[in-house]
Order: structure tokens, then C-alpha cells, then sequence
């Protein structure tokens, strides 16, 4: 029965599907600068429902400033951002959350004192309502709830297949661990749109590899749409269905990774930067 | 109502110039002494990142030190020079005791060890020179006394205390030869480098425990002028404890870290408060001197969390 | 005694049978325990022969029928195991592979099985078989547990076990009369009917395909059962590869007519906390894992605290002095009972607790000769660990070392129904209701294994103590004789040696030989934190095995074995002359161990011809270059210069008067 | 070594989220409550309770109160004193002007005011960060403490300034007031300490708990995870306000009999803040081990040199013990900055990988 063999469908090719994807979010001619220093320069591209996005380029391209701005952390001078479709008023960061936008960070940035269980519990903070009185008693309502998101989480721990690590305080986790609790985290919070700010810095071949995988694994299981930062372009590469690159806070190159790759500009932005 | 509080205290601002000023030169005197404790704070926050609540103790107990050698039939300016000597030994101790072991943990934690070195001392010094309050030996030290009277508009009179004249004259000198020291002189300097970057001190050769000592020395120098300032104007007694915690809002205006914000700080605190105080003070029944300073301070946070001579922190992630 | 009437009624003789009977006698009872999702999921019996039941109809309704072979491939997991039985209840037969077989053994394997069906883990599994369906045209579907990274596949020959079994609810609910067809189905069951396949990952040569009847295993079961006296209380940890002979016996054939409670761990890495909180009641494990523990134990204790050590080792010593008495109920001085119960609060309930057996009513070991101090060790600690004796062919049981009657050199009596004889060629023989059916497709191996009156060759060489105890001396055809005539028994050298925290494995050469000489594999856990204590920097295991202080610990070591040897009359003759240390671990990868990690001696023997032949020649060190193969199945090879050293040897009997305390 | 968790496994989550899950920590609760409510009672003389036990338990709870601002929300305060006074003075207001209420009802309900109070003072936190927010409490401090003395309602006009608890009965029996017994009093405090020490217990492993601990180990993170800052901290000066309230209500009414507003001065606040570091910042039993040491030790010390057969000037102890409990706080903090409880925490690791060392 070479049938199943041959039958056995790959995941569909991103390059064909793009084309049909709906655009998730627009960022139109966005500049931004601290105190007369410009991070970014007029900065036009989208990212569509579903695809990975990377936006890559050399350190100091200003990628970080992009993500900050993307999840309203900072606010653009000039320039719009369209949101699933509205174009996005000046919000709090906190309301990015609520936007269904999640993120990592470059340096780790989980919560030191609290085990691996509870940072990634931390990430549906949003979508826990019982009130302090409920809170209170714990018995009842409030422990169900946790209970039903413990399970939700429990599904994550399997899925980045961290259980030996469940109870242990992230503080004491090697870094590649930290990075995928980080991930874990986002997750949990059930985005639609998911920011990794360079989410194989400072990691070793294999735990790159591992990265990748839920990386891809991510956007295939739960479709969710990634957009990430990274300079190793050859991860991005294999990763990524699309990439916008950066220098010096100037959009250089747009679109396919083979593409992209071929362009002119971009390799003399990484002419010296080693990869 | 209104009136009581936008109108009648300018107009009698007006009225009474010669109060006025009078008021005026209190809260400078009063500003002045501020100033000096926050001095202390500034030099050892400067050096160490370290905020050292037991300022204001140190301050008491220099001052009780003194009186204490004098009352024990140790003439003044032995007992001033003996005094020196023991806040050296309090500064290197500190060092040793506290400072070394302690380095690097969290704020929080050295400030607490501050609070628990102001218990000690407390304690030592009631232990050793007993709790009651005690007069400063002022004559003694050659330290001017009495009063002079200043003639405003007629029958006006404004009345200045030579020794609060001498307080700010001393002051001055302090805050001078400070700078001297800061800017001149190896070590200041290299306390500087410490303050900006404790790495780059260490390359370049200078002992962060020396270091300390110095600064908790010089601290403790700063706080033996306080004390007799302040108890040259009232007693020296563990009441000063409370006064002391004046130095955080002064702090706050100035910034933890500058010389002159500190000078600055004191001063608006000590005027704010005594105008506040007189003109003010009044409608709610008095006694505003004991918050005022915190509430000048918060208002003024909210707008300028940095302080007035600190620069601009830009969040990042 | 909770229950021990109930389990041993001899009523069904098939595992559906027994299913449905501990539904109805156990309904409430845990059958099934898995750590997921961070908690022990729990299945009562009720629950099991219910999940089973509509898996089964599932399964019928893809066609799977009497007869069909259906291989199980994956991790312990309770639905794999009802899957062995669903299939059972089907009439046809289960085929559990090895999961971390390479591919061309599944591939055999699965070929000569003609499996039809297959239920395997997850997505790895699923690729692997998909890749080989080429050679393997008898299978039609793979059903998967975990459906992580399947989606996108194509469906039509790949099910979701979930969806099986929710094709079979939906079937009972529309007609509840299924339930009762599904039932008589196998109510005609017989209990000669093959109830399992398992290919023994024969030390030589392909593996065989082992048939056992459902009374072969019912029989045995119910036998071993009565045995310990174990019940339905009991608390068993599946671990061990579903594909095993022992994990069968012990997590399915035990746990069935026992109607205790089986529980799987959540992934391999987190087994020890597993066992931990679960702390089985009956616990079964290779002499590895034993060694593992205990080498484990002596790393961390290295680590600890001056005082703590002294305490440890002093009590370790009473232990040794007392504890097995105690556990005997043998007469033992107060003083003595004192300090142990002491050195019990202190130490031995703490260890006992850290290893989570703190509530093991019985325990084995098997699969291979367990070293006697690592036996003696856990037995000090009073936990009651036995040795067995067994075999795929006999459905585990041939000896079983009785209560009160322990000892280290001896495998112990033959088992309920089991009779025993040796050879005059000194191999093993037996004969027992557990004995196979046959090998699959393999009559004349069946033929050379089982004489037609039913006795079985064991293919160990062994004596029968005056004290009716059986001695397993070692494989039969690999005791041998040096040149000079005297007995040489590898086996027996090798564990002598692997006791030894640091040896994690030996392969001793000499049959038609001058004289002994040993390949040795250092424990790199063990020697690793040796060499962090004393800052001894490597790289690698190459590294560290090559380091001059290792060698010298060895040989220390080693010169121990021989002086132990100069005891025994019968092996004084074959004391090691020349060792020296692997340049690589010894590795399953590589075929140089079997998948129960037994080493492949003959196959050993060629790869590192180059390095035997310096032994013999005398050369002091010998530069080699060897293939390897990594996890992920790329291919390299890794050269060193092995060094090689002379040993010492003693005279026969020297330091008798020790051997005589 | 005690700890013998093999066998012990959940298979619920339930019970995997249990306050306590393992069984050893469970019989040791057990057994401390069976002394604090059983035991103490029965054996304990009247100066033990009123000296050492209840004022304890007051502290114990205040203690709790700072903790879950500063050291589980990560908010420095040194105005626990003045927002322990504002319960005392609002419960002591309330009993004057309800006079037939249940005096412990009043004592629960007096936090109310100090909550409102202490999330007013918290306002500036969302811009104010660490240091600098301590002086904005400072402010607290001495503000409130003027009120005190200079709102003559609040202690209805009595010519002493201070405020002296009314005779209460609750179910006949003397709760409050002069003629309150020690055992009497003993119990509610016990009661109200132990219901509170549980309730936050809960709020803690829950949501919002969780949200007081995000906003401690990484604020920017836990905003933009969508925790909204101002709201949570508010939150936890209201809660922590609340508790310091009524610990500064007990203290007054079932402790003191009478106070001024001296008696919740900033010595007090750092009182409060030194059992909580000394005890451990973020840790609810903690709060406990530190009230004991700064409470306890120094009545202890009272004592010892009379035990040794010196006999020193009452102010002589007084100053040494200053002295004392000041190196001591030193001491520990060089020690173990993290406090008693991780102290206890590793001990315990200790205990439960007995005898290895890891």
C-alpha cells in the first residue's frame, strides 16, 4: 500500500497561499524618534492572517523599536497602524493584550519568582474574571476557573514539552528553557497576533532547532500569525513565509525569503555582520 | 473662606514685611539644616547606591558624642577632634560590618540595614551618654551667640541669631570644600568614577571598600557640623530622628545624587514650609511643618519623577 | 488480605474475558493511572473495559479481524495497552515492536509479522512506518495516539485513535445490542488461541517471533500472582518497553488477572519523580536500572556534606551487617535492631523514599545477572527485591527466588508448575504451561528450541545448588575454556567488574585463549562527577576514558576482581590479565548492544578485532578508527589510541582465610 | 528526612493546587493551630497572652498587610503605622457611634476606611516607582498622624488626645475594654488573624495574586500582557490597607485598651517593614516568623539578665536591647537577605531530598 506514501500531504506551500491571505496588520509610513534620534524612518508593510512574518537587518536596524511600536508600547510620530482592518488609535500597552496581540522579549522578561506553571498561568490573566470576593473564598468559582485554564496551560506544557520543568522557578532554568517558557507564555494567551523578539538570540545549534520546530509547529497547529525578529538570516529564512528588512530604521527589501536574499541592498547591509 | 487662603496671607505679607523677612530667614536657616543632613545622604548615595537612613541618627550621635566627652570633663575642642575620630571608626565599621557583606543585594535590603544601624545606634548612644535631651556646648566651641536686630521700614524689626548666621556660613564652607574635594583631589575624584560606574572605578585601580569608608567618614563629618548646628538651636536630643526623615523629600527635589540639588532642595523645602507654616498653618490649626515637606514633595514627583537635577529616563525593552 | 481470593479464580481464560469479569467484580477500582497533563489521569476497571470495548467495535469497522497481526509501537500508555487487548477481543493478534528500534529491524519486524494494522505514539512513529510501507505491503492502516503535527496528513489510511474509538461509541449507541454480539465474540475464546506475538531481540541473528497462548501468559500470571500473593491493591510503574516479555507480563497479564493498577509515567525524563509519587507496591526493573539508582545514590552522596557522608556510610555499614537478617527474620542483637531502626529513620526510609520504593512489597530483577553486592545493597535497605530467572519462551517465569530464601549467587526454585532439568551439556532446561506455542514462521528454530515432549533449551549454562537452587554460570555457548584448560565464564567476570559504580559496562575475551582480557566502558555519570570533584577536565567520554587517573581507577578496580577471583576455585584459572578502556561508549545504535542493552558479543568481537588482537600481542597501545552512528541516524566514525595495561594476577586461594569469615 | 513524599500523587488538579500538597505540611499546620487554639489556652498565664501572644498576632497580621504590597507587589511603604491608625481611630469612631454593634463587626469594618485612605496614598504609585514612592507613603505617615492629633472628632474631644476603648460585649462575654479578659481577647485576635492569614492565602495562588506578582517581577512585561498597572497596584494598597487597618484596630482595642497617635508613629511602620524583610518578602508565613522575632525577642532579652541574676535599669535593658535587635536585623540580613522563610524553605528542600544534598 505505497499509497499512503505517496498520499501523505505536505503542509501547503506558504509562497502560493500568500496571495489569498487576508491582511491581519498594516503599518503605513511609520516614523519614530527619541528626542531628535530617529529609530524609524517611514516604514510601510503588512503582515497577513496566518503567514510568518520576519523582520530582519543588522543590530541598531531599529527591528525592536518596529515590534515596540507594533504593540503600542511606543507611539509613531508620524504614520498609521491598521489593526484588523481599523486603523488603530494611540493605546495603552496594556490594551495590546486585549487586541490579541502577544509578545517575548529579546532579554527574557518572565516573572523570576514564580515557577514555570505559574508564568505561563500569568498569560491568561486576561481571560480570568472572577472577581477578589470569588478570590477570596478560592473554593467554588475561582478555583474552577483556575482549574479550567490550568488545563488549557497544561496543554502548552505538553506542547513545548517542558512537564520536567513544570514546577520549577524559571529563575533556576538554563536559558533556552527560559526562552521557551517566554514562548509558552505568549501562547497562553491564545494571540492572534504573536511578536518573537529574537527568539534564538544567544541559543546553541540545537536549541535553535528545537525553537524552529515550535515555531512552525505554532503557526500550523494553532494558525497563528507570527511576526518575528531575528539577524540570523538563516533561520529566518527557513522559517518565514515573507520578510521585511530593515537598516538603519529604513525599510531595504520586502517579500519571499529567496527573494529577499537575492537582493542587492540587503546583502551589503550584511556585508560584515558575520552569518 | 477663599479669602482666608488666596488673599490675607499676601496681604499681610505686605503689611509686615519685617515678619516676613523674619520668616524668610528662618526657613533659610531651617533650609540650610535640611540641606546639610541631605548633604550626607547624597555623599554616601553618590558613592554606594546606598540610602542611608541612619543619617539622620548619625547626626544625634555625633552631637550627643560631643556633649557626652564634654560633660565627662573632656575640654571642647578635644572632644570635637575625639569626636572626629569616632566617626571614623563608626565609617570604617560600617564598611567592614555592614557595607562589604551587604554589597550588591537589592535597595531595599541595604536600606534596611541603614534602619537597623539607626536601632544600634540609638540604642549605643543612649546606652552610653543616656536617653534624656542634653545643651550643646556652643561657647565652648567659640561659636558665636546671641542675636543681632535689624531695623525694616519703622518699627519694623527683624531679629537674627548669630549662630544660625554661623550655620549657614559653615554650611557654605562644607558645601565648598566638598567640592573641592569632589573635583580636585585623586580620591574625590575617584569617588566620582565609583558613582558613575562602578566597573570602570574598579579598572582603574580604586578600592570600592575605601571608597565607602571615605564617604561614610565625610558623612559623618557633615552629620558632626549638623549636630551642632541643630543643637546650638535647640537640643540635641533623638527627636532629630524625625527631622531627619526632611532630608528624603529634599532628596526628591534634588535629585539623590547632586551637591547643589541637595543645597537647592533644602532651601525651597525650608522656606515652603515655614511660609507654609505661618501664612497657612493657621486654618487647619497648625502644625503643617510635620507634612508639608512630604506633600511639596509628592506634588512635585508627580510631575518630575526624576527630581530637578536628574536626567530623563526612557523606558526600554 | 484484601482480596486475594478474587484473584485467583480460574474462570476466563482470555484477557476480554478477564476484562469484562474485573468490570464487573472491580468496577470502581483504579485500573489505569497516567501522568498527564500534569496530573495522574485515572481509568477504573469499569472505565477501561467501556474504552476498550468501543475501540474494539472501531477497530472492527475498519476491518480489522481474527487472525490480522497489529503491531504496537510507542511509549507505555494505557491505550496502547487496550489496544492489545481490543485487538484480542477481535481475535487478532498483537505485535508490540520495540519504539526505538532502527528502522531496518521494524521493517523486519513488521514484514514478517504481515502486520495489517498498526497503533503506534505519535507523529515519529507514524513517519517511521510511513517510510517503510514500502517493504511492508500487509499494512493497511496506522491509527495514532498523540495528534500533534498530523493534521495536515492525508487521512485515508492514518486514523485518530480518538476517532476509532468514537466510530465505535457512536456504532453502540445506535444499536446498544453490539455491546452483546461484541461480547460473544469472544465468549468462545479458547485459551490455546495465540494471544500475543513478541520478536526477541535475539543476541544473535534475526529476531524471532515468539507466540504465546492466552494460557501461557493467564497461567503464569495467575501463578506468579498467587506466588507473592498479590492482589488487586497492588501499584505497578510500566516502564519498560511494551515489547518486552517482562513489561507484558507485569503491566497486562498480571495486571488483568490481579486486577491491580497500572501506571504510566509521563515521559521518559521526569520516570523518577513518577516513581516517586506513585511508589509501586510490586516493582519490576533490569539489574541496570538497579545499578543506575544505586550509582545515582553514590554520586550525590559524594556531594554531600562531611558529617552526612560519615552518617551514611555508617549506617550503610549496619545495614550491611544486619539489614538482610532483619529482612530474613533471622535472630539479630538488640544493639543491633536499635541502630537499625535508627539508620532506618536516618537513611535507609530517606533512600527508600528519594527512589520511591518505599512501599514495594516484592520486587524483581532479571533479564540478566544482577551484581551481588548491588543485590545485597538494596536488600540491606530491607526492601524485599528478588531475583528471577525467565524467559520470552516461558512467559518470564522459569526459577523465582521464594521468600526468606535469598541468595545472591542463585536465581532461586522453579516456579509454581514448572519443572527443571540440566543437560548433560550443563545447558538449562524446563518445561511449564508457560511454555511457547512456537516461533512465527520459524519451525526448524521452534524445533532446535523445543523438543517435541515440551521441554525447552534455556541456552544458559547453569547448576542446581544442593539447596535446590539454580545457578545461572553464564550463556551456554559462551562459557569456554582458556588454553590452559581452565573454566572461563565471561559473564561472571563482567559483572564482577560492572559493580563497580565506575564500569558501567565489560566484555571479557579468553574462550580458546591464553589468557582473560576485558574491553571496559566507563560510567561517564559516575566517573564524570569523579572527575568535576577532582577538576580533571574533558570534552568527551573518548576523553575522559583515555585520562591516566581513570586508568588508574580502573586498574585498582579491576586488580579488586582478580583478587576476588584468586577465591573462587572454579574461576581462580581465569583472572584478567590485560584491560583497557573503550575509546566509545557501547551503544544499541551501533548493534553492539541488543535493545535490552545486553551486550552482542560476537559482533563486538569482529567490530573491534584490531583492538582484541593488541591485547593478545602484547602491545602497550593501539590507534583505532570506528564507525558510529548518531541518534539522529547520521553516520560517523571516531579514531583514538587506546592504551592498554598488564594486570596482576593472584594465586588461587591467596586471602582464603577472608573467603572463610 | 520527614518529608516522605513517595506515594503521595494527585490526580486532580484540585488537589494539585491545594494550599498545601504535600501531607507532612498539612499535619504541621495541623498541629500549630491545635497549640495556637487548644494548647496556649489551656496552659498560658495571663501576662504570656497579653504580652507576647496577642501582640504578636497583631503584628503577625499587620505584617501580612505590608507583605502584599511590598513583597508581593513589589510597592514600598512606610505608612503601614498610619494606616494601622486610621483603623484604630475609624474602628474607635464607629463603636462610639454605634455603640450596641458587635465590636469585632466594627473592628472588621474599620479596615474599610483605611483601604479607601491607602488606595488614595497609592494614586502616585503609577508613576512612582521604589525609593521615591516610599516618601509618598512617608507623606501618609505624617499627614495622618497630624489628623490624629489635630481633629479633635476623631477622638471625641477627650482633653487627653487619646483614645480609650469602650466596654464591649459580644455574646455576654467581655471583648473589649478594661475588664476584657486575656483569653477573651486572646481568641478574636487568634480568630480574626488566622480567617485573614487564609483569605489572602487564597486571593494569592489566584488570579490576582498572580497579577500583584507580575506587576513585582517585571511591570513593563506584565503590561503588556494586559495587566492594567494603576488598577492592581490600587488593588493592593486597598488590601494590604484593609488588613493593617484592622491589625491597627486589634491593637488598640484588644491589645492597648488606650492609644495616641504617637502609638502609630513611623517607628511603628518600620517595625512592620522589619518583620516583613526579616521574615520574607513575599511570603505569608514569613510574616509570622518575623513578627515573632521583632516582637518576642526583645521581651525575651527584658528578661534574660534578670534570669542571669543581673539586675540592670529598666532604660539600660531598654538601650541594649536596641542595640541588640538592631545587629541582629544586620546580622540576618547579611545572613539571609531573603528572610526567615527562605531560610525555612531551605531547610526544607533539605529535609525532603534527605540525605542527599540535592
Amino acid at each position: 500500500m505505497n499509497a499512503i506514501v505517496k498520499e501523505k500531504a505536505v503542509a501547503p506551500e506558504p509562497a502560493a497561499e500568500t496571495a489569498k491571505r487576508e491582511v491581519l496588520l498594516k503599518v503605513d509610513n511609520v516614523s519614530l524618534s527619541f528626542g531628535g534620534v530617529k529609530a524609524i524612518t517611514d516604514i510601510s508593510f503588512d503582515i497577513q492572517k496566518g503567514e510568518i512574518r520576519a523582520i530582519i537587518g543588522p543590530n541598531g536596524a531599529g527591528k525592536t523599536s518596529m515590534l515596540n511600536v507594533i504593540n503600542g508600547f511606543y507611539h509613531p510620530q508620524e504614520g498609521t497602524i491598521t489593526w484588523q482592518g481599523k486603523v488603530r488609535r494611540k493605546m495603552k500597552p496594556y490594551e495590546a493584550a486585549s487586541n490579541g496581540i502577544a509578545r517575548t522579549f529579546q532579554n527574557v522578561a518572565l516573572f523570576k519568582g514564580m515557577t514555570t506553571l505559574d508564568n505561563i498561568m500569568s498569560g491568561r490573566s486576561l481571560k480570568m474574571h472572577r472577581n477578589f470576593f470569588w478570590q477570596l473564598l478560592w473554593h467554588g468559582p475561582a478555583a474552577n476557573e483556575e482549574i479550567e485554564h490550568r488545563k488549557k496551560v497544561e496543554e502548552i506544557i505538553d506542547f513545548l514539552e517542558i512537564q520536567a520543568i513544570r514546577k520549577t522557578p524559571v529563575g533556576k532554568l538554563p536559558y533556552g528553557l527560559q526562552k521557551r517558557v517566554e514562548l509558552g507564555r505568549a501562547l497562553a494567551m491564545e494571540p492572534d497576533l504573536l511578536l518573537l523578539d529574537e527568539p534564538m538570540a544567544g541559543m546553541n545549534l540545537e536549541e535553535k532547532e528545537d525553537m524552529s520546530r515550535f515555531i512552525v509547529d505554532v503557526n500550523q497547529e494553532f494558525g497563528t500569525t507570527i511576526a518575528l525578529i531575528e539577524h540570523d538570516m538563516g533561520v529566518v529564512m527557513d522559517l518565514s513565509d515573507r520578510v521585511v528588512v530593515l537598516d538603519y530604521g529604513k525599510k531595504i527589501a520586502d517579500g519571499p525569503p529567496e527573494e529577499v536574499q537575492a537582493n542587492q541592498d540587503v546583502i551589503d547591509a550584511y556585508l560584515g555582520v558575520s552569518h | 473662606m477663599l479669602y482666608d487662603i488666596f488673599i490675607d496671607p499676601f496681604v499681610q505679607m505686605y503689611d509686615m514685611p519685617d515678619f516676613f523677612l523674619q520668616v524668610l530667614w528662618e526657613g533659610f536657616v531651617a533650609g540650610i539644616l535640611y540641606a546639610l543632613i541631605a548633604l550626607g545622604f547624597v555623599l554616601i548615595f553618590k558613592a554606594s547606591g546606598v540610602f542611608n537612613f541612619a543619617q539622620g541618627i548619625m547626626v544625634v550621635f555625633a552631637g550627643l558624642t560631643l556633649v557626652g566627652l564634654n560633660e565627662n570633663g573632656v575640654p571642647a575642642y578635644l572632644a570635637l577632634i575625639l569626636t572626629i575620630g569616632v566617626m571614623g571608626v563608626l565609617a570604617y565599621g560600617v564598611e567592614r560590618v555592614v557595607m562589604r557583606p551587604l554589597v550588591n543585594q537589592p535597595d531595599i535590603i541595604l536600606l534596611m540595614a541603614t534602619i537597623g544601624l539607626t536601632y544600634f545606634l540609638v540604642g549605643f548612644g543612649e546606652f552610653v551618654f543616656g536617653g534624656e535631651p542634653k545643651q550643646m556646648i556652643t561657647e565652648q566651641l567659640g561659636l558665636p551667640t546671641g542675636s543681632t536686630a535689624f531695623e525694616i521700614g519703622e518699627r519694623g524689626l527683624v531679629i537674627l541669631q548669630h549662630i544660625d548666621i554661623a550655620a549657614a556660613v559653615i554650611a557654605v564652607l562644607m558645601v565648598a570644600a566638598l567640592g573641592i574635594f569632589f573635583n580636585k583631589t585623586r580620591i574625590g575624584r575617584a569617588l566620582r568614577a565609583v558613582a558613575d560606574d562602578h566597573q570602570a572605578a574598579l579598572s582603574v585601580g580604586i578600592s570600592l571598600n575605601q571608597i565607602w569608608a571615605i564617604v561614610w567618614f565625610a558623612a559623618g563629618l557633615v552629620a558632626l557640623a549638623t549636630g551642632i548646628m541643630w543643637g546650638a538651636r535647640s537640643d540635641v536630643s533623638f527627636a532629630l530622628e524625625i527631622v531627619a526623615f526632611k532630608a528624603l523629600p529634599v532628596l526628591i527635589l534634588g535629585g539623590f545624587t547632586s551637591i547643589p540639588g541637595a543645597i537647592v532642595g533644602g532651601l525651597i523645602i525650608g522656606f515652603g514650609e515655614k511660609i507654609g507654616e505661618l501664612y497657612w498653618g493657621g486654618l487647619v490649626g497648625g502644625g503643617i511643618e510635620s507634612w508639608l515637606a512630604y506633600i511639596i514633595a509628592l506634588v512635585f514627583l508627580l510631575f518630575r519623577p526624576q527630581g530637578l537635577f536628574g536626567e530623563r529616563i526612557i523606558e526600554r525593552i | 488480605m484484601v482480596g486475594s481470593a478474587s484473584a485467583s479464580p480460574r474462570g476466563e481464560n482470555t484477557f476480554p474475558k478477564i476484562l469484562l469479569r474485573n468490570a464487573k467484580v472491580f468496577g470502581d477500582r483504579t485500573a489505569f493511572r497516567e501522568k498527564d497533563f500534569g496530573i495522574w489521569q485515572s481509568w477504573t476497571w469499569s472505565e477501561v473495559s467501556e474504552e476498550i470495548r468501543a475501540f474494539s467495535i472501531g477497530l472492527q469497522s475498519l476491518g480489522l479481524s481474527a487472525g490480522d497481526k497489529i503491531a504496537i509501537v510507542g511509549a507505555n500508555r494505557p491505550r496502547l495497552y487496550w489496544a492489545m487487548v481490543a485487538a484480542q477481543a477481535l481475535g487478532a493478534v498483537p505485535v508490540p515492536v520495540y519504539a526505538d528500534s532502527v528502522a531496518e529491524e521494524m521493517v523486519y519486524v513488521l514484514g514478517h509479522a504481515e502486520v495489517t494494522f498498526a497503533i503506534v505514539e505519535d507523529q515519529e512513529q507514524v513517519d517511521k512506518l510511513l517510510s517503510m510501507s514500502d517493504e511492508v505491503p500487509s499494512l493497511k492502516h496506522i491509527i495514532y495516539d498523540e495528534v500533534r503535527g498530523l493534521r495536515d496528513y492525508d487521512h485515508t489510511h492514518l486514523h485518530d485513535y480518538a476517532s476509532v474509538q468514537q466510530t465505535g461509541r457512536d456504532k453502540l449507541a445506535k444499536s446498544p445490542a453490539l455491546a452483546g454480539e461484541w461480547e460473544k465474540g469472544f465468549a468462545g475464546g479458547k485459551g490455546s488461541d495465540i494471544a500475543v506475538m513478541l520478536y526477541t531481540s535475539g543476541t544473535t541473528g534475526r529476531p524471532k517471533g515468539v507466540m504465546l497462548s492466552f494460557d501461557n501468559l493467564v497461567i503464569s500470571a495467575r501463578n506468579g500472582n498467587a506466588f507473592d500473593h498479590l492482589d488487586e491493591t497492588e501499584e505497578v510503574l510500566a516502564y519498560l518497553p511494551m515489547a518486552w516479555i517482562g513489561d507484558h507480563v507485569f503491566s497486562l497479564a498480571q495486571a488483568f488477572t490481579a486486577a491491580y493498577c497500572v501506571n504510566c509515567p509521563e515521559s521518559m525524563d521526569t520516570i523518577d519523580v513518577d516513581r516517586r509519587e506513585i511508589a509501586p507496591s510490586y516493582f519490576f526493573a533490569p539489574p541496570r536500572v538497579f545499578e543506575n539508582m544505586l550509582t545515582m545514590i553514590m554520586v550525590r552522596m559524594e556531594d554531600a556534606g562531611k558529617t552526612k557522608r560519615k552518617m551514611f556510610d555508617y549506617f550503610m555499614g549496619v545495614a550491611n551487617k544486619v539489614g538482610e537478617k532483619i529482612l530474613n527474620g533471622e535472630q539479630v542483637g538488640l544493639k543491633d535492631r536499635l541502630l537499625y531502626s535508627l539508620g532506618e529513620f536516618l537513611v535507609y526510609g530517606p533512600l527508600k523514599n528519594r527512589m520511591g520504593l518505599t512501599r514495594m512489597k516484592v520486587g524483581y530483577t532479571a533479564g540478566e545477572a544482577i551484581g551481588p553486592e548491588i543485590f545485597r545493597f538494596y536488600r540491606s535497605l530491607g526492601l524485599n527485591l528478588k531475583q528471577l530467572y525467565g524467559q520470552t519462551e516461558a512467559s518470564v517465569y522459569i526459577t523465582l527466588q521464594p521468600d526468606g530464601e535469598i541468595f545472591g549467587d542463585t536465581v532461586g526454585k522453579p516456579a509454581p508448575d514448572v519443572e527443571l532439568k540440566i543437560a548433560e551439556s550443563g545447558e538449562v532446561m524446563y518445561r511449564s504451561p508457560g511454555v511457547f506455542v512456537g516461533y512465527f514462521k520459524n519451525d526448524e528454530a521452534t524445533a532446535s528450541t523445543k523438543t517435541p515432549d515440551g521441554w525447552v533449551h534455556t541456552g544458559d549454562a547453569g547448576i542446581i545448588a544442593e539447596n535446590g537452587h539454580l545457578k545461572i554460570i553464564d550463556r551456554a555457548k559462551d562459557v569456554g575454556k582458556l588454553n590452559d584448560g581452565s573454566l572461563f565464564a565471561p559473564k561472571y567476570i563482567e559483572n564482577k567488574l560492572k559493580f563497580f559504580p565506575n564500569i558501567k559496562e565489560a566484555v571479557a575475551f579468553g574462550h580458546e585463549r591464553d589468557m582473560v582480557a576485558v574491553f571496559i566502558n566507563i560510567d561517564l555519570t559516575a566517573v564524570g562527577s569523579w572527575a568535576e570533584r577532582n577538576n580533571v577536565n574533558y570534552a568527551s567520554y573518548q576523553e575522559l576514558a583515555a585520562h591516566p587517573d581513570v586508568y588508574g581507577m580502573i586498574e585498582s578496580h579491576v586488580d579488586q576482581v582478580n583478587r576476588d577471583l584468586a577465591q573462587e576455585p572454579m574461576m581462580a584459572g581465569a583472572q584478567i590479565k590485560r584491560f583497557l578502556i573503550l575509546h566509545k561508549e557501547l551503544d544499541a545504535d551501533d548493534g553492539e548492544l541488543t535493545r535490552t542493552q545486553k551486550v552482542r558479543r560476537s559482533f563486538i568481537a569482529e567490530r573491534y578485532e584490531p583492538l582484541i588482537d593488541a591485547l593478545y600481542d602484547g602491545s602497550t597501545s593501539k590507534h583505532v578508527r570506528t564507525e558510529v552512528t548518531y541518534e539522529d541516524g547520521r553516520k560517523g566514525a571516531i579514531e583514538a589510541t587506546v592504551e592498554i595495561r598488564d594486570m596482576t594476577t593472584y594465586d588461587a586461594g591467596k586471602g582464603m582465610q577472608e573467603a572463610a569469615e | 528526612m520527614f518529608y516522605r513524599e513517595a506515594g503521595q500523587f494527585k490526580t486532580s488538579y484540585k488537589a494539585d493546587q491545594a494550599l498545601m500538597p504535600i501531607l507532612q505540611d498539612r499535619v504541621g499546620l495541623a498541629v500549630i493551630l491545635i497549640i495556637a487554639f487548644a494548647v496556649i489556652p489551656a496552659t498560658a498565664n495571663d501576662f504570656f497572652l497579653t504580652s507576647i501572644m496577642i501582640p504578636f498576632l497583631v503584628f503577625s497580621l499587620a505584617a501580612i498587610g505590608l507583605n502584599i504590597l511590598t513583597g508581593f507587589c513589589g510597592q514600598l511603604s512606610l505608612g503601614t503605622g498610619a494606616f494601622m491608625g486610621v483603623g484604630a481611630y475609624a474602628a474607635y469612631k464607629l463603636t462610639s457611634i454605634f455603640p450596641d454593634a458587635n465590636v469585632i463587626v466594627m473592628v472588621l469594618l474599620s479596615g474599610v476606611f483605611s483601604a479607601a485612605i491607602g488606595a488614595v496614598f497609592g494614586l502616585p504609585s503609577l508613576r512612582i516607582k521604589g525609593l521615591y514612592l516610599a516618601v509618598t507613603t512617608l507623606a501618609a505617615q505624617f499627614f495622618l498622624e497630624w489628623c490624629f492629633i489635630r481633629i479633635p472628632w476623631l477622638y471625641n474631644y477627650n482633653a487627653s488626645g487619646a483614645i480609650e476603648v469602650p466596654h464591649r460585649e459580644v455574646f455576654g462575654i467581655v471583648a473589649s475594654g478594661a475588664e476584657a479578659t486575656p483569653l477573651a481577647r486572646y481568641f478574636i485576635v487568634l480568630g480574626i488573624t488566622v480567617f485573614i492569614a487564609l483569605l489572602m492565602a487564597n486571593v494569592l495562588r489566584g488570579r490576582i495574586g498572580r497579577s500583584w506578582m507580575m506587576i513585582r517581577d517585571m511591570d513593563i512585561a506584565a503590561e503588556l500582557m494586559g495587566i492594567r498597572p494603576l488598577r492592581t497596584k490600587l488593588m493592593a494598597f486597598a488590601v494590604s490597607s484593609y488588613i493593617c487597618g484592622v491589625a491597627g484596630a486589634m491593637m488598640v482595642f484588644f491589645w492597648l485598651n488606650a492609644a495616641e497617635p504617637s502609638s502609630y508613629s513611623i517607628r511603628l511602620s518600620f517595625q512592620i517593614l522589619f518583620m516583613v524583610i526579616l521574615g520574607g518578602l513575599g511570603s505569608l508565613s514569613g510574616a509570622f516568623m518575623g513578627a515573632a522575632f521583632i516582637w518576642i525577642l526583645p521581651v525575651i532579652l527584658k528578661f534574660v539578665p534578670g534570669l542571669m541574676g543581673i539586675d540592670l535599669a529598666a532604660e539600660t535593658i531598654e538601650h541594649a536591647t536596641f542595640m541588640i535587635v538592631g545587629a541582629l536585623i544586620i546580622f540576618f540580613l547579611i545572613v539571609e537577605p531573603h528572610g526567615f522563610a527562605r531560610l525555612w524553605a531551605i531547610a526544607k528542600q533539605k529535609l525532603r531530598v534527605w540525605p542527599f544534598p540535592y
